[in-house]
């Protein structure tokens, strides 16, 4: 299995790139996930993050993308509530990206 | 004995007429090392009855959250080649129609950049490229695009929209199935792309009530031609069929569901005020009868797949609708069935699931569609039924 | 090797850029075809003129050699043009009539199978099994190729009183469209799911597996943090593995194939089908599940000698009546047979009236 | 007076005492009968014997008068024998074919009416409406009285191409055989049941009252040891005040008739069918209900003019199909017909097959 | 003005051709005081649009729990006469078969201890005497029982059972409904009187697929009579038949469900092996075509009212049980049937409801009958279904 | 509306004998329910009535009557277990006696 390394600790990542161990998150293992894909993680970025694992954390599920794109409008502003800025944010998507540096569970399912 | 073949159970699925998938994977694995172990786990599948493959996988293409299926081997070590073995699936052309150079354009890029295998094409009816690993599906995306290609849908997603041949080289088409495909999947590619829907969304387009393409069985919107008018009949050709041995009453009077035709032994009748348009003694008769009058379509919705509720097939929505270009009415139709979806389905549920669940009147309400016998076999049975306040002020 | 520069959301390419130039100028305008041998027909245009089509089998899973060869062939015969079915068969898009002749040798000198067009048997529609997909029970491929070997002269030269449209899914997610098929097969199991516990609560997400299960048998397992199955709720269609990887499904001691028969799509003469159980299950045997071959031959005899001409075999049983469709083909009627999901009630024979 | 001493579980009286003798010899032993009139059939014994039957039409509610008429009647002219009919009207058992012509006339005297014998209206099943029960939204017997009045010669001399069952059902429970019969009526509420909280908790068990809404509509309201309703959900169906009364659900301004066609109970031809919604309300207006005698006159000239000989109402509805049945009815197709109850999607039109 | 009616709108309802239920009710105001309210309560209801009764009412004779139903007007201040107003049940006989001193005995019990009005009969088939007051009760059941009549069922427990005139009087009875009927009815007596179910259970007989008793749609086991043979044809009778102007080819032949009939313009075919028995061709040629065989029963069960799930029509349980006295094999399994309903019914569920809401498969297990084709339309569609272990065994 | 008199009280009951309110109920007011039907209380009455009400305080409801027959068996001995020793015991029946007794709400709905 792959690994992150962070702390000097080896935490465990599926072949996807997803925590195999959930409870190994924190936000610097979000940063290095990001950094990874060379991307810099700004407060946008952390308000999605933060709000999915908010849910996450009510729901046990990760929210659906309509769900998603409503509280971005209402944290960024309507203009902003639609699928396009999300994949300007998280060019690899919600599923891909967002959920992954949240440390949700890897999304299944419907491909 | 060194000429013991490694694959001695897939080798027996190269004998007999049809061709054989195996003699594929096995040109493909001639050259490319994922197709040989593609071949390898394989064989120990139809050794062990079962797959090796993991559940799920979560890869894409960047500013795509769809078109690509993740795939990883649960034997990552015995068959490295296919650690990694994603899909892509690529946009294909309305009716499924090729060049000789778009089809080599294709495979080059899959010689270059995965397994070399492919199938023409999947269910839903995108070129399945199969089989390559995460760092080559930018790659592998970079080149078909740049080269007019795109990838199709995937997750919950508007699926690649698919059609029958229509009247490309169909004598029956009553819509141009491929222009209302190709326009409707330019039209939509952002809702291809970029899954935004509670699941996946299919679209197919038929040209008439043959269905060739299964679009009431296996798609949320299905659009079959129709027309309004009548059926011409060319007496002379009527009897044609019967001189060369048609038994015209067996064969097609009798066989007419809605018992509308009349043939007294030279000529054929029809009360085409009774005929349903089910395409019958059309079909079989092809050279003496031919619809006439007014063309458009039936649209339909909500058939799939047997989760959670069973299998459904598609049920009319809209009887008739004029069907030309730019769509418009049929555009405006669909973005409110998805608003109404979007706003009630539940992740994981169809449309018609969610119309089931919450029945037939509010959604023609929110989409704008009256009630109308055609969207029903039977009315109701049993004595239990809403009102609204409105339906009192109507009366 | 350089990248040439990715493009987003063009869409596919344009299909007027690869029709063929007499059906870009018949387009829309054709008046009748003729079926000219089980593997070619010609259809005329208004205009006079005329496209004829070669249709050949496919195994639907192809080498890039076999495209490419492919593509030298319609270069060779037809200026390049051909299109795939809907049923995944290959036609050469001919312009000329003097080609057709050449065209039809070099097929059979290259084995590949002509026909497919009339009242016979056309390729299997079916999906990944083991090739590609984690659902998979069965293998597809395997299945297709064991009974289309069986039924090859169906394709090439025989008639049988309609099309019969045969399937197969290699799980009840049915991505083939098996529910609607003369006949199919569909991959199922028979034993509910094992849970992985551990696995569990940091891989699924425990509302959406609990939704997911059609019958209810799935309820949280809190000290877990995990959820339970309740086997005698279970009726094993895999549901909750889609949405959760730790309920392994996949039995190979159990898992095998139902056959289900009678669906259609088209509205002719009767209205569309669903497919019904006709055997609820054959054990895998690959490579050729001789079983499940003998069995839907079975099930094709019967309907070759008792359907009416233009009778698809849904329509044949329903005239019949099931009753006598399992009596004459020997099936074995089993409580499997009788519906007990969602529309059970109107499955059932609410009529004094049936045949012994 | 005294009371004759009471005995329990006896059951009914032996019906063999209750024959005519020519039926108790040729009990079993019928080989075919003749209807000789509309009111007048009679039935051949293989001993050659024969029974006359002389039918005439009932109210189903007698006074005693009445009954000790027809006992009289019966008297005079067949023994003492008759018997009522599964639809209520009265048989006079003639074993003496000189007494078939001066019962007759004495019923014409007696303003009997003679008839439903063949394919043509015979009595109306009903039930008790506000004659003796408290659930009903309507009244029966003043309805069937209104449309047997209407079709009074469709009784005693006209003919239609099969039997026309009516029937009347007063509320939802349908005591008659509503759910199959060719048009029936049913009455219905349109206003969800207000509820009287201050007697629920003295009255009605909660979990029963609750477990009967078909639509999940009742909940606990703890507060009032009562409970509310949701009116969005609620369908009006009163099953809820079958099993609690204090959840009221008449509302004369809002009750009234529903029309329902196409049921049957035989096998013959097609297999029995429940009945559909054909017209979803129509406000009662005792005391005969004009528009709804409308209605139904409507429904079955219809019948009459389009349906071929044997066929009945809800089998010359589904050979035309529901589409042209509303096109030449000219009946209103509302929202209130689509189905959106448990078999729903069942009644979807799958299909692309239909008439304008 | 004194000649004023009080029930002017009730009046409406004696004119016409068809007779009156208010002149019958009038009849007996004339002399029975409860009468004179009925009419009037009824008046108002009909001035009103709406029903006086008070919900339900609990009361009946001792030893039993059934055959009474409690009926309150809710207007006894007004209408003291239907203050009180039950009904009584009484079994009636088996085909309605009557003698005029039978049914005087009936009026002159009921003149004495109730309103004079009554049904003949009610829909389940008992003798209704409409309305008389609590403490009429035992009085009533003493004058009927003492002369041989008992009471007929209500609340949860056997109803009152029913069947068509069979044997008695009609060529296509294949069993003996009537004996049927009366060796039921007197063998349960103890379901019928101390209900006892999770609700009510009906039991109707027809004595062939015509089904004149209406089994088939409201009976929770319906006996429908029928034969394990073929069709008799007299073919002389069918001549005769043509000769009187029949068109057999569309009345008869065209008509058959199964298509196994074949009319050369002489005589008639029969392939009986496909003929489903649904009495058509037999019913319409009653002098040509006799059906022949061994004769016996199809047993049917689930048949109800639209509450709770929609009206139900009766299924088939078991396609052929010969029917003879002691009808042993029958009652055997009518018993398995209750024990099974009476483990797992809930409160208020039919059994029909309670087969759908399990599934066929425990219910046959249970009562011991073997999975027939004949027992569905069709077999399922979706392919989720059970195993149990001792099908694994089977195989 | 009718009355029982009971401690100088005025207890309302329907036409049909039943408590109109509940809480009314007492064992006294079932005793003089009985005698006004001319029984006597036994034991073996009082485990039925006593049942009866345990029944309906945890369940609302009154039980079916094959709950009921099984109970009694329970205390009577099995051979006792049926409808028939039920009728005995109350001659009119768990309805119309025993429920009323027992201070239920009158049974509605199946008749
Ligand atoms: C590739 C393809 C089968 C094929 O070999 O052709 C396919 C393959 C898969 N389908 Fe499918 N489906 C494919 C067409 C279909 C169809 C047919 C159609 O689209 O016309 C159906 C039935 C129609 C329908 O949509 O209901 C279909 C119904 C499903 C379902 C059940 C959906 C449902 O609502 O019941 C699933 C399960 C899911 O969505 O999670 C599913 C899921 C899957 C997954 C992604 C497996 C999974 O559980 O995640 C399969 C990936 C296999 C792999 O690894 O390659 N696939 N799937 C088809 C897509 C190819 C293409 O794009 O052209
Ligand atoms: C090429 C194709 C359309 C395409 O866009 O690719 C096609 C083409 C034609 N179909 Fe089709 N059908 C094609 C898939 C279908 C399907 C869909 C499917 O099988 O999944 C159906 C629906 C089957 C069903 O109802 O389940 C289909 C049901 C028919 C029928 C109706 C048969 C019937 O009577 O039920 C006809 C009419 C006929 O056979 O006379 C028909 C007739 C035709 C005609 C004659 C139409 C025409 O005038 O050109 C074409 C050639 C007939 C032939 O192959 O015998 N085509 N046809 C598809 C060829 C598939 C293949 O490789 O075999
Ligand atoms: C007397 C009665 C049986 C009884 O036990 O009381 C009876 C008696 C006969 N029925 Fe019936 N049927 C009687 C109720 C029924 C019912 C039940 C109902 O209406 O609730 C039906 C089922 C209706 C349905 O399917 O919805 C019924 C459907 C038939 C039919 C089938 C009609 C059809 O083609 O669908 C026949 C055959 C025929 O008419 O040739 C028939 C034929 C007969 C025959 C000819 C049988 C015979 O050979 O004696 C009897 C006289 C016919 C007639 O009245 O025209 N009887 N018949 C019932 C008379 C009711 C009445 O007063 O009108
Ligand atoms: C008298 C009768 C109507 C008539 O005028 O003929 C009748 C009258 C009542 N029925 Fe009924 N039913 C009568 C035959 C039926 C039938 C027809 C049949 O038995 O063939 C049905 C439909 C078939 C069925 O059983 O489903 C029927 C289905 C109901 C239902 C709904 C049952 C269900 O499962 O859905 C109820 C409601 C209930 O049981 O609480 C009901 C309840 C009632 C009640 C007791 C009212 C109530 O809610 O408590 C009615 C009493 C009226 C009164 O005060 O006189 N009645 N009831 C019929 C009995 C007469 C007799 O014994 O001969
Ligand atoms: S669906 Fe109709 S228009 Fe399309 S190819 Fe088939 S027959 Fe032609
Ligand atoms: S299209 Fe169908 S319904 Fe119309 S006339 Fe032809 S066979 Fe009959
Ligand atoms: S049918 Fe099942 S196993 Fe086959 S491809 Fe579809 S999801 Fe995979
Ligand atoms: S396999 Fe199907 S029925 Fe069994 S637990 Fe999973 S989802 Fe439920
Ligand atoms: S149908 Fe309703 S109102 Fe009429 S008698 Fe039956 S329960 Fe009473
Ligand atoms: S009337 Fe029917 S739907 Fe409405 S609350 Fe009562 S039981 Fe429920
Ligand atoms: S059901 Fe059959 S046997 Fe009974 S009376 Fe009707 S036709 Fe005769
Ligand atoms: S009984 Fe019915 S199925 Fe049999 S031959 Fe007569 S009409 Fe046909």
């Amino acid at each position: 299995m792959p690994t992150i390394e962070f702390n000097g600790k080896q935490i465990e990542i599926d072949e996807d790139g997803y925590l195999l161990n959930l409870d190994d998150w924190s936000k610097e293992i979000g940063e290095i996930m990001a950094r990874q894909d060379e991307m810099v993680l700004t407060d946008a970025h952390w308000e999605v993050i933060n709000f999915l694992r908010q849910y996450y954390e009510k729901y046990q599920i990760a929210p659906m993308i309509k769900i998603l794109v409503k509280e971005i409008a209402k944290v960024m502003g309507s203009e902003k509530g639609n699928t396009k800025y999300l994949y300007e944010l998280f060019p690899d998507g919600p599923a891909r990206q967002a959920c992954r540096y949240a440390g949700l569970p890897k999304p299944t399912g419907c491909v | 004995m060194s000429t013991e073949s490694d694959t001695p159970l897939l080798d027996e699925l190269e004998k007999g007429p049809f061709p054989s998938f195996v003699s594929e994977i096995k040109k493909a694995a001639a050259k490319n090392k994922m197709a040989l172990d593609e071949l390898k786990q394989l064989e120990k599948s139809y050794r062990d009855k079962r797959g090796y493959w993991k559940h799920g996988g979560i890869v894409g293409i960047r500013g795509y959250g769809s078109g690509i299926i993740g795939r990883h081997s649960s034997l990552p070590q015995e068959f490295p080649g296919v650690a990694d073995f994603h899909t892509v699936r690529v946009n294909s052309v309305s009716g499924f129609f090729y060049t000789s150079d778009s089809l080599r354009q294709i495979c080059d890029i899959w010689d270059r950049h995965g397994s070399g295998l492919l199938n023409m094409h999947g269910s839903t009816g995108d070129i399945i490229l199969l089989g390559t690993s995460t760092e080559k599906l930018e790659p592998v995306f970079a080149e078909f695009s740049s080269r007019g290609w795109d990838l199709g849908g995937s997750g919950s997603s508007l699926r690649t929209p698919s059609c029958c041949i229509g009247p490309a080289r169909c004598e029956w088409a009553n819509i141009d199935t491929l222009d209302i495909i190709y326009n409707l999947t330019q039209e939509f590619q952002d809702e291809m792309h970029r899954p935004a829907f509670p699941y996946k969304f299919k679209i197919k387009a038929a040209g008439c009530a043959v269905d060739c393409i299964g679009a009431i069985a296996r798609a949320d919107c299905s659009i079959i031609g129709t027309w309004r008018g009548h059926i011409v009949v060319d007496q002379s050709a009527v009897a044609e069929y019967a001189k060369q041995g048609m038994d015209i009453q067996a064969e097609i009077v009798n066989l007419c569901p809605t018992g509308c035709m009349v043939y007294d032994g030279r000529e054929l009748y029809i009360n085409d005020e009774d005929c349903s348009r089910c395409m019958h003694c059309i079909s079989r008769m092809t050279k003496a009868l031919r619809p006439a009058g007014e063309k458009g379509a039936t649209i339909l919705i909500g058939s799939k797949a047997p989760f959670v509720i069973g299998a459904t097939l598609s049920w009319v929505l809209v009887p008739f609708m004029k069907l030309e270009p730019p769509y418009d009415e049929f555009k405006a139709l669909l973005k409110k069935i998805w608003e109404y979806w979007d706003e009630h389905g539940k992740n994981r549920e169809r449309l018609g699931e969610l119309v089931i669940r919450r029945g037939m009147r509010e959604f023609l309400e929110f989409v704008g569609v009256k009630p109308s016998p055609q969207q029903v076999k039977e009315p109701r049975r049993d004595p239990f039924f809403y009102w609204k306040d409105e339906d009192f002020r109507r009366q | 090797m350089d990248l040439p520069k990715r493009k987003t959301d063009i869409g596919p390419p344009n299909y007027r850029d690869f029709l063929p130039p007499v059906i870009s100028k018949n387009y829309g305008d054709w008046k009748y075809h003729e079926v000219l041998s089980p593997g070619v027909m010609v259809h005329h245009a208004g205009s006079g003129e005329k496209i004829w089509t070669v249709r050949v089998a496919s195994p639907r899973l192809l080498s890039t050699d076999t495209v490419r060869e492919l593509a030298d062939i319609a270069d060779k015969y037809c200026g390049g043009y051909l299109r795939f079915t809907t049923r995944n068969n290959v036609e050469f898009l001919v312009s000329d009539e003097a080609m057709l002749c050449p065209l039809q040798l070099e097929l059979n000198d290259k084995k590949y199978m002509i026909g497919g067009i009339g009242p016979r048997i056309s390729n299997i529609v079916h999906t990944q099994g083991w090739v590609h997909c984690h659902s998979a029970a069965t293998d597809a491929s395997g299945l297709v190729k064991a009974l289309m070997d069986e039924f090859a002269d169906y394709f090439t030269t025989k008639e049988l009183p309609n099309k019969v449209r045969l399937a197969v899914a290699c799980c009840t997610n049915m991505c083939g469209a098996v529910h609607c098929s003369d006949i199919a097969l569909v991959a199922i199991h028979r034993k509910a799911p094992k849970v992985n516990h551990d696995s569990v609560k940091n891989t699924c997400e425990l509302p959406s597996t609990i939704a997911a299960c059609p019958t209810g048998a799935i309820s949280p397992d809190s000290s877990k943090k995990s959820v339970k199955i309740n086997d005698d709720k279970c009726m094993y269609c895999g549901n909750c593995f889609t949405v959760c990887s730790c309920l392994e499904i996949n039995n190979p001691d159990f898992d095998g194939v139902a056959i289900v028969a009678g669906g259609k799509v088209g509205s002719l003469r009767s209205d569309p089908k669903f497919s019904r159980l006709v055997v609820p299950f054959i054990k895998n045997n690959p490579p050729r599940w001789p079983e499940v071959v003998e069995a839907v031959s079975n099930i094709l005899d019967a309907y070759a000698a008792g359907a009416k001409k233009h009778e698809r075999v849904g329509e044949w049983i329903e005239r019949i009546g099931w009753e006598k469709f399992f009596r004459i083909t020997g099936l074995k009627f089993t409580y499997q047979h009788i519906d007990d999901f969602t529309i059970a009630r109107e499955t059932f024979r609410t009529s004094a009236a049936f045949k012994w």
